[in-house]
């Protein structure tokens, strides 16, 4: 499979969720979105990754594992944002009754 | 490698402090001790010594200009530790856990200031970021707290995303995360390289809030409670700068016409709408919100020129920066009322107060004898001597010019103005701190080199 | 068309749509569970290049875990009915606009990217075997490994110091 | 020469600087009399210097006497020093010996002034002989121009003198500026001398001074500097069009307009024409410059003055109109005649003034002829003296203004005709006018209120003792300036003051007049001013005329309406432009720009900050916006 | 050391002055301190003349080629006994005045003496733009905080205005440094740097703009008036009897010789705005009704010439302006010390509600009289020998094509000059008194004093100006052949 393919599928996946977050008002969603925008980028990782290893491996046999680990990492640091993510959320939810984003706008000017 | 270590070590001693102690005094010395800690193993491994043998397999390399920035970052936090660290026991219940907090974030600066891969760069970034999160909200029954929580929130996490996307599109191109790696024959700004080059420009713009990447910035600062937005405000914000300096001077400097004009765009915007939004606002704590911005358009000068005095420059600005920010910030906390009538009379009432105040803005307006001025000395200079980007460097005095005019807003009320007594809870060492740091600040703005060769003697 | 290819085709496909869906329901459960089926479409794709442990992880972590958590915090939020009130329309417009021309233009600017036609190696090579992976991150990622556990500490005490009730 | 009077020259300003230092400082504490003495004494010492000084200078000395270097750079240098010769030696004495006779004369006319106000006085008035003496002393321009500025300075300050006045205090401010704007032209002629030759010394023993180098200029420079000069003269010397401050100077106590608006001051224009008369002799442009704005104020001040009703405003226009003359005089290239009317007019109108001055003492600061009359009873001796100045000034046949005068109309009539004609017109006007104040004053019956009748008495010896000296002197002063056709050898004067002329004279066309044109031209001068007198004489002596003037008499008497059309055309503008720009340019342009900087400054704020709308959803897609800008600016418009 | 001296002294007595707080014992201290700063200035004019007394130069930033050098060439010894000799009379003159919180209003002005002096010694381009901004800031804190009921808009603007001019100098000092042969901020580097014409053009007004500022130059002189008549008068007199200076200084000493090439390009440019400003501001100041603000359009009228004359590059007019930024500083204070008196006095500087003052107050009067021909150049005053200078050099000047035009037409301000200022002195002076005016008492002993002093030294320059033009004449010297170095004439 040509690396463009990938390219072209992983920035889809990751400007739907861009969208996504530019036109849902749930908090939630939102953050749904940015997961989506994360998985985009982790599937293009994985995709390069094996593209290095298909142009590396006569010399290194490990070539190219360095992206399939950061994916890993992502995972890990998504993992930690969404628990704190929603622990926000549902921090507000408890104010405020809503996690409509545009509910909360004091802070403005 | 020391201070990655005994940041998150402490972080957990103060975690655990706080389950073993009620008392917010013994949290306080605890973390006070921390921080002296960190900061004196930070020194040593600056001279070489090495507490821990650990192989960092190259994705991480310590420099002294990593190790200055940590003394200064550390050295404003012990700083900013004295003067508002009671005043954090305000906020909330958790102060265990407020410290814990920091010393995080403090490993995710030592991360970020000594990163050599873009995997220890994201991972410094977010060690930095979560926690900051939380400390925005912790005010939680304040709307606006949990507003500017969520906002940061959303939008960090919507930056990660960026960044994410361009460090792939980089490995893509070169096939690594390392830094080394990366700036080998990088010279021509080829379209994935390009992409990647610029989505991480975006998102460490985002990080040390460069327009147009900054609307966070004011509402977070001005909805976190204001202890923490000083800490935010400064030495996140430096650290952040640190890495974002590391990342393009590590690997792309090869390619720096090529994205220099891009990079005087977004600081010119920077300079701009920071300066010119923090003119109208009535509150002190957003007008500095606003300033921060316009700071870092100023730092953001140091990136567009990339020589070694922008290096060297970049460093001093931060300390400069922290140091007046920290200084206002810890006055500021103790107002009642945070709008620039507020500060009526103060110079009455409070002269102290009022003195050091006065010359940590004229330092953060960059007036001759404050290490303002010199700060923005090294910036200009380096931007000159760069040599293309004249015209950014005259749209960076002019901005000056109008920062004068918030700056002095403040000043002006203290001074000129009358107002009504205020009930301030200081004690004299908080105000000795303040005249020791005032004292500090004009000192390195009259004699910078001595007292960094001082520095760098002494450590 | 090999099956290699139209597993890829497929996958895409599911991957867009369901993702497609997450953004358009009304309904924040079923954008959860469109979400889940992008997930399970991205596994698939990791599998497709023989990243299994990836593969795995993904479902585990992602679509198990993370994706129950948002699941469990709808309904606790008792937010499973469609009462998001409705944006701007032309916000909305902007938005989906912004995000295609995004989209253009990302593509526009890589089309002529230096990797363009090197090949993806699908179904073979064992870099993402766990055994591979596990060796390289305890050795080589040991010190990042050893990292996120602070960023999960602070993760944890942030969400306590949010969390906890009562002050 | 080492112990010549004429290294004692310092003595001659310094003791009136000296008197007007003692004066002015201790005006308090001294007495009325002590401030006399030392007014009168410094001035009588000078004055007694200079005729010592003159007798040597008549023995042919002459001598530069160099005290320091006043400003020094570069290539310029300019001396502080004086120069002793003919000129200045004979202006030495007019200025010192009119002087003190009028500060004698001072004594007794503004001895009702309090203590201090009294030194006052007599400190501007040594103040004012002391820059005279500068003027005139001086061996390079600026040190010339230090005593031209400074007597404009004493004069404003002596018009001013009742300084509760705000009307003198307008003649003061007025003949200041108006002598500025001369100033200004004399100045400007310095530095173009400056930039030219590089010195301003008249002339030097190496032959590098102004008088010496003037071959080296160009015909543009040469005409342009000496107008320019000239330009200088007209403001001090109150010709046109500069010459509208003179008669509003006549403010100042009578002293004084005497002194410095008829004697001396105002013939500084002359002085210095006549001192760089080789210049002018070069540049027959400004020659005929001279002669033509001579002439034109004789003229008109002489038709103004024809219906004047102050009688110190009739003296003040006579003095305009002679001092035209000696310019007409000067423009014709008879220096020697332009200085000799200055002498003799310093005599009698000097003599005139005093008069005035003793009738407006002894009316009690009445001013106004119409309501004199008749006082050729009650003040004898004035009346006499008076009457002797107005035969002088109108030429008659000994007197002394009849050699003067007659030198230069016959200079004319050689020059051109025409000046012959128009100034033998302005004579019969002087006569006229001169008999009609004459006959106003002190014939006919007394109309003045009965109290004042009950005051007038002749003035005190004081006043009178100069009235006398003076009019001896209008009477045998021309003696020294017996033309040739009257007298072999009797023009002393000329021969006195030849070698300043000597170089012009090089360059001057000879040919003089025969005698019988010349007999014929004084014949007919002094006939057409007896008419005129006796034409006065029988109109006004008994009826004078008392009414407001109608028709044209009406614009003479409004002095043809100058003074309001230099308001409307000067005065009004400048300060209707100075309004503008204060309130138009200053107000509503400049200061609207610098303070509208700091308003858009404001208002950008204001509308820039609402972008930060505190929605998350903008903030975001502002950002993807951004980013999308970026992408097309790196990837698209970068080529 | 005597440079050292004249910036230390009151730096550090000022400093001093902020924890004097009885006002009597601050008074006497500023006093003090000024008068002693005036004996170093004395001193280094008349005994200690050798080199080494009168240059100083200490490492300070090594790095950045800069270094802590002050020295005293013949414009630094002027000027700086201008302002040595300025405060002493400011203080002398305010002596009865009364101010709150009076130590730091001391203290600020011996910090406002120490960055004049500072500015006017130093011979690095880094300090001298230290101490340009330091001068700056005590100016602005006294108007402010003593100031009139505008003050704090109108320092506010002044204080902009100038800093913006500054910034912008900063960045062409830092252009230029960056192509000095050494990298230093060096006076002597400075002028060895080598710029290429097309960069000195802009370059300069860069410059140009911050003394413009300074002078004031039309059209940046609208911040001028408003801080004259709002500020205290004591700081009004720094502002305009020393302060402007600095942009004269800044022009010859840091502008023509290090951009010589750009100075004799932009001159005309610069002259007509002289020009213009001179002419502009007589004819405004004729129209002011406030005492404070007619003085100071005629001080910009004054600026004009001088800076005007810079720009002719002639041995004279330079000399000239040499000679009258000492005198300028001299009347100005003169003519502010008078407005203060009567302010102090009426409360009211409105010259329509004054009158007859010279009745009451002969003393005052006359000595007003003599300061303020000395305004008007009057021969024998000392402005006479500094616009006679003046005018001569930008008449004879070879370098300009218009210097004849320059010279007429600025020639019609020393007319309007003695319009307006003649104007003032009868509208104050002569007249009848009115109710305001008729209670007013005459000078005190210290007023008179200062006075006194003050017009002694008009008469004394007036008539034997060769001291102070020895002085500057090596100056003007050296600073003539870096302007000329590159003439093409």
């Amino acid at each position: 499979m040509k690396i463009e393919y990938y390219i072209v599928l992983s920035l889809a996946l990751f400007c739907i969720g861009i969208a996504g977050v530019l036109t849902r008002r749930n908090a939630i969603i939102i953050f749904m979105c940015i997961e989506l925008m994360l998985n985009a980028v982790n599937l293009l990782l994985v995709a390069f990754s094996k593209m290095h290893h298909l142009a590396g491996a006569a010399t290194n046999p490990t070539a190219g594992i360095d992206g399939q680990l950061f994916v890993f990492f992502i995972m890990v640091v998504a993992a930690a944002e969404v628990s704190v993510g929603l622990a926000i959320i549902v921090m507000m939810y408890r104010n405020v009754h809503s996690v409509d984003v545009n509910f909360l706008n004091r802070l403005k000017h | 490698m020391n201070a990655i270590i005994i940041s998150a070590i402490w972080g957990v001693v103060m975690m655990f402090s706080g389950v073993f102690s009620k008392s917010n005094a013994v949290v306080r010395i605890m973390a006070l001790t921390g921080i002296a800690l960190l900061l004196f193993v930070n020194v040593l491994e600056w001279n070489g010594v090495q507490l821990f043998h650990v192989n960092v397999r190259n994705m991480l390399s310590f420099d002294s200009f990593g190790l200055f920035f940590n003394t200064i970052a550390f050295g404003s936090t012990a700083l900013y530790f004295l003067l508002s660290g009671r005043d954090m026991e305000k906020v909330g219940l958790h102060v265990a856990e407020y410290y814990a907090l920091i010393f995080f974030i403090l490993c995710g600066i030592s991360i970020a200031s000594s990163f050599n891969t873009l995997l220890m760069l994201f991972l410094g970034i977010e060690i930095i970021s979560i926690p900051l999160y939380i400390i925005t909200g912790t005010d939680k029954r304040n709307l606006k707290s949990n507003e500017a929580s969520l906002k940061y929130f959303l939008m960090g996490a919507f930056s990660t995303g960026l960044m994410l996307m361009g460090i792939t599109l980089i490995y893509g191109a070169k096939g690594s995360f390392n830094m080394d790696d990366i700036s080998l024959g990088t010279y021509a700004m080829t379209p994935m390289l390009g992409a990647g080059l610029l989505l991480l420009l975006f998102s460490m713009a985002f990080k040390v809030s460069a327009a147009p990447f900054h609307f966070w910035t004011p509402d977070v600062y001005d909805g976190a409670p204001t202890v923490f937005t000083s800490f935010m405000a400064t030495i996140v914000k430096a650290g952040a700068f640190i890495a974002f300096l590391r990342l393009f001077e590590g690997s792309f400097e090869g390619m720096h016409p090529q994205w220099q004009t891009l990079v005087a765009i977004i600081t010119a915007a920077t300079l701009f709408i920071g300066n010119i939004t923090a003119v109208f606002q009535q509150s002190v704590k957003r007008m500095l919100a606003y300033s921060s911005i316009a700071q870092a358009g100023f730092m953001m000068l140091a990136l567009v020129a990339m020589n070694g005095m922008a290096k060297e420059g970049l460093v001093y600005y931060t300390l400069a920066y922290s140091l007046a920010t920290i200084g206002v910030f810890a006055i500021l906390i103790k107002m009642k009322d945070y709008t620039f009538e507020g500060f009526n009379g103060l110079a009455k009432h409070q002269p102290v107060l009022a003195a050091t105040n006065t010359i940590f803005l004229l330092s953060l307006a960059g007036i001759p004898a404050t290490a303002g001025f010199m700060a923005k000395f090294y910036m200009l200079s380096a931007a000159v001597s760069n040599g293309h980007v004249m015209w950014l460097v005259i749209l960076g005095v002019l901005c000056a010019a109008i920062s004068v005019y918030y700056y002095f807003r403040v000043i002006q009320a203290m001074y000129f103005k009358d107002g009504d007594t205020q009930q301030m809870d200081t004690t004299p060492g908080f105000k000795g701190l303040l005249v020791l740091m005032a004292a500090f600040v004009v000192l390195i703005g009259i004699f910078p080199q001595w007292i960094i060769d001082k520095l760098y003697n002494i450590f | 068309m090999s099956v290699t290819v139209f597993l890829f085709y497929f996958l895409s496909v599911l991957a867009i749509g369901s993702a497609l869906m997450v953004v358009i329901s009304r309904n924040p459960i079923h954008s959860i569970l469109w979400l889940i089926g992008t997930f399970f479409a991205i596994s698939g794709h990791y599998i497709l290049m023989n990243a299994q442990f990836l593969g795995i992880v993904n479902i585990i972590v992602y679509a198990g875990a993370i994706m129950v958590l948002f699941l469990f915090v709808v309904m606790l939020m008792n937010l499973n009915t469609e009462t998001e009130p409705k944006k701007n329309k032309w916000l909305k417009l902007a938005g989906v606009v912004s995000g295609g021309c995004l989209l253009l233009v990302l593509v526009a600017a890589l089309k002529t990217a230096e990797k363009h036609g090197q090949l993806v190696q699908l179904k073979e090579g064992d870099i993402g075997l766990v055994g591979n992976l596990g060796k390289v991150l305890f050795t080589d990622y040991v010190v990042p490994f050893e990292i996120s556990s602070i960023l999960f500490l602070s993760a944890m005490v942030g969400t306590v110091v949010i969390g906890k009730k009562g002050d | 020469m080492m112990n010549s009077i004429l290294q004692s020259v310092w003595l001659v300003p310094v003791l009136p600087l000296i008197g007007f230092l003692i004066n002015g400082l201790f005006r308090n504490q001294l007495s009325k009399s002590l401030v006399s003495l030392i007014g009168c004494g410094t001035l009588l010492a000078s004055f007694v210097v200079s005729i010592l000084i003159f007798l040597d200078v008549k023995n042919g000395h002459t001598h530069v006497a160099h005290f320091f270097d006043f400003i020094s750079v570069g290539k310029l240098s300019i001396p502080f020093a004086f120069q002793v010769d003919q000129l200045s030696s004979l202006f030495l004495l007019i200025i010192t010996g009119v002087g003190f006779f009028i500060h004698l004369y001072s004594t007794a006319y503004m001895h009702e002034e309090e203590g201090p106000h009294y030194a006052r006085y007599f400190s501007y008035l040594n103040l004012f002989v002391f820059s005279m003496l500068l003027l005139v002393l001086g061996s390079n321009f600026v040190i010339m121009f230090i005593g031209w500025e400074g007597v404009g300075l004493c004069s404003y300050l002596l018009i001013g003198y009742w300084f509760k006045n705000t009307e003198y205090n307008n003649a003061a401010k007025k003949a200041f500026v108006m002598n500025r704007i001369g100033d200004l032209g004399f100045l400007l002629a310095i530095f173009w001398l400056i930039a030219k030759l590089g010195t301003v010394t008249y002339s030097t023993p190496e032959h590098t001074g102004v008088f010496d180098l003037f071959s080296k200029l160009s015909a543009t420079d040469i005409t342009g500097i000496t107008l320019l000069l000239f330009v200088g003269a007209t403001g001090k010397s109150a010709q046109i069009p500069l010459y509208t401050w003179l008669p509003d100077a006549m403010a100042g106590p009578t002293p004084v307009s005497a002194l410095i608006h008829a004697a001396t001051m105002v013939t500084a224009g002359i002085y210095m024409i006549a001192r760089s008369n080789i210049l002018y002799t070069m540049a027959p442009i400004t020659q005929t410059v001279v002669a033509v704005i001579g002439l034109m104020t004789a003229l008109l001040a002489a038709t103004i003055a024809l219906k004047q009703n102050d009688i110190k405003k009739v003296l003040a226009y006579s003095t305009v109109s002679q001092l035209g003359y000696m310019f007409l005089g000067l423009g014709v290239g008879a220096y020697t005649g332009a200085v000799f009317h200055v002498m003799t007019h310093a005599f009698f109108k000097a003599l005139l003034f005093l008069g005035a001055g003793s009738v407006i003492h002894a009316m009690h600061h009445e001013q106004d002829i119409r309501k004199m009359g008749g006082l050729r009873k009650h003040l004898p001796i004035t009346h006499i003296t008076f009457l002797l100045g107005c035969i002088a000034i109108a030429g008659i046949p000994p007197f002394a203004g009849f050699f003067s005068k007659d030198e230069i109309l016959a200079a004319a009539w050689e020059s051109n005709k025409l000046y012959w004609i128009l100034g033998v017109a302005g004579a019969a006007m002087t006569a006229f006018y001169m008999f009609r104040l004459y006959a106003t004053t002190f014939l006919g019956s007394f109309r003045g209120t009965e109290e004042q009748r009950h005051h007038v008495h002749e003035s005190p010896a004081a006043m009178t003792i100069p009235l006398v000296v003076l009019a001896i002197l209008s009477v045998v002063g021309g003696w020294v300036g017996i033309p040739e056709v009257l007298m072999k050898n009797a023009h002393s004067l000329e021969h006195f003051l030849s070698p300043i002329f000597a170089e012009s004279a090089k360059h001057a066309h000879e040919h003089a007049l025969d005698h019988n044109t010349e007999y014929l031209l004084m014949g007919v001068s002094v006939a057409i001013a007896a008419i005129a007198i006796f034409i006065a004489l029988g109109r006004f002596s008994r009826n004078p005329e008392l009414g407001e003037p109608a028709g044209f008499g009406k614009v003479l008497a409004n002095k043809w309406y100058v003074d309001e059309a230099y308001n409307a055309i000067i005065v009004k503008p400048i300060n209707w432009f100075g309004k503008f720009l204060n309130s138009f340019i200053e107000r509503d342009l400049i200061d609207w720009v610098v303070n509208g900087v700091g308003k858009l400054v404001n208002y950008t704020s204001r509308q820039v900050r609402l972008i930060q709308s505190g929605q998350v959803g903008s903030y975001v897609l502002l950002m993807v916006l951004s980013i999308l800008l970026f992408f097309v600016i790196q990837f698209f418009l970068k080529k | 050391m005597i440079p050292v001296l004249l910036i230390v002294i009151p730096l550090l007595s000022g400093l001093a002055a902020f924890f004097i707080k009885q006002e009597k014992s601050a008074k006497s201290w500023a006093l003090f301190s000024v008068m002693v700063t005036l004996v170093v200035s004395i001193l280094g004019l008349t005994v200690m003349k050798s080199n080494s007394d009168l240059h100083a130069n200490a490492e300070w930033l090594p790095m950045l080629g800069s270094s802590f050098a002050v020295g005293l060439d013949g414009m630094g010894q002027l000027l700086g006994l201008l302002t040595a000799v300025a405060f002493p009379m400011i203080f002398i003159a305010t002596w009865n005045n009364s101010y709150r919180n009076a130590h730091n209003f001391y203290a600020l002005m011996l910090l406002s003496q120490a960055g004049l002096m500072g500015v006017f010694l130093a011979y690095d381009a880094l300090l001298f733009y230290f101490f340009w901004e330091l001068a700056l800031i005590p100016a602005y804190f006294l108007c402010s905080q003593w100031g009139g009921e505008r003050r704090i808009p109108v320092t506010f603007k002044f204080f902009i205005y100038t800093f913006i001019g500054s910034l912008l100098m900063l960045i062409g000092i830092i252009y230029v440094y960056f192509h000095t042969p050494g990298q230093s901020f060096a006076m002597e580097e400075f002028y060895k740097a080598q710029i290429a014409p097309r960069d000195q053009d802009w370059l300069f007004w860069l410059f140009f703009i911050a003394f413009a500022i300074k002078m004031p130059i039309f059209p940046f002189h609208t911040w001028q008036p408003d801080t004259y008549e709002q500020s205290p008068t004591a700081t009004t007199m720094v502002l305009s009897g020393v302060m402007v200076k600095m942009g004269l200084f800044g022009v010859i000493r840091w502008l023509a010789p290090v951009l010589p090439m750009a100075t004799w390009a932009q001159g005309d440019t610069v002259g007509l705005l002289c020009v213009i400003g001179m002419i502009y501001a007589s004819l405004i100041a004729m129209q002011q009704d406030d005492l404070k603000r007619l003085v100071a359009y005629s001080s910009i009228a004054h600026m004009g010439l001088m800076c005007l004359a810079i720009f002719v590059s002639s041995d004279k007019s330079m000399q000239g302006v040499m000679i009258q930024m000492f005198n300028h500083g001299i009347n100005i204070i003169g003519l502010w010390i008078v407005v203060e008196l009567i302010e102090r006095q009426l409360h009211t500087r409105k010259i329509s509600e004054l009158g007859g003052l010279a009745q009451k107050a002969p003393g005052l009067a006359i000595l007003l009289v003599i300061v303020a021909l000395a305004n008007v150049a009057l021969p024998l005053t000392n402005a006479f020998i500094g616009e006679f200078l003046l005018f001569t050099g930008i008449f004879t000047s070879t370098v300009s094509k218009h210097s004849y035009v320059f010279a007429a037409v600025a020639g019609v301000s020393i007319i309007l000059s003695a319009v307006y200022t003649l104007n003032m002195i009868q509208r104050v002076f002569y007249g009848n008194t009115n109710n305001l005016t008729a209670g007013v008492r005459d000078i005190r002993f210290n007023e008179k004093l200062v006075l006194g002093i003050l017009v002694i030294a008009i008469l004394v320059v007036g008539v034997y100006p060769r001291p102070l033009l020895e002085l500057t004449q090596g100056t003007v010297d050296a600073i003539l052949s870096k302007m000329l170095i590159k003439h093409p004439l």
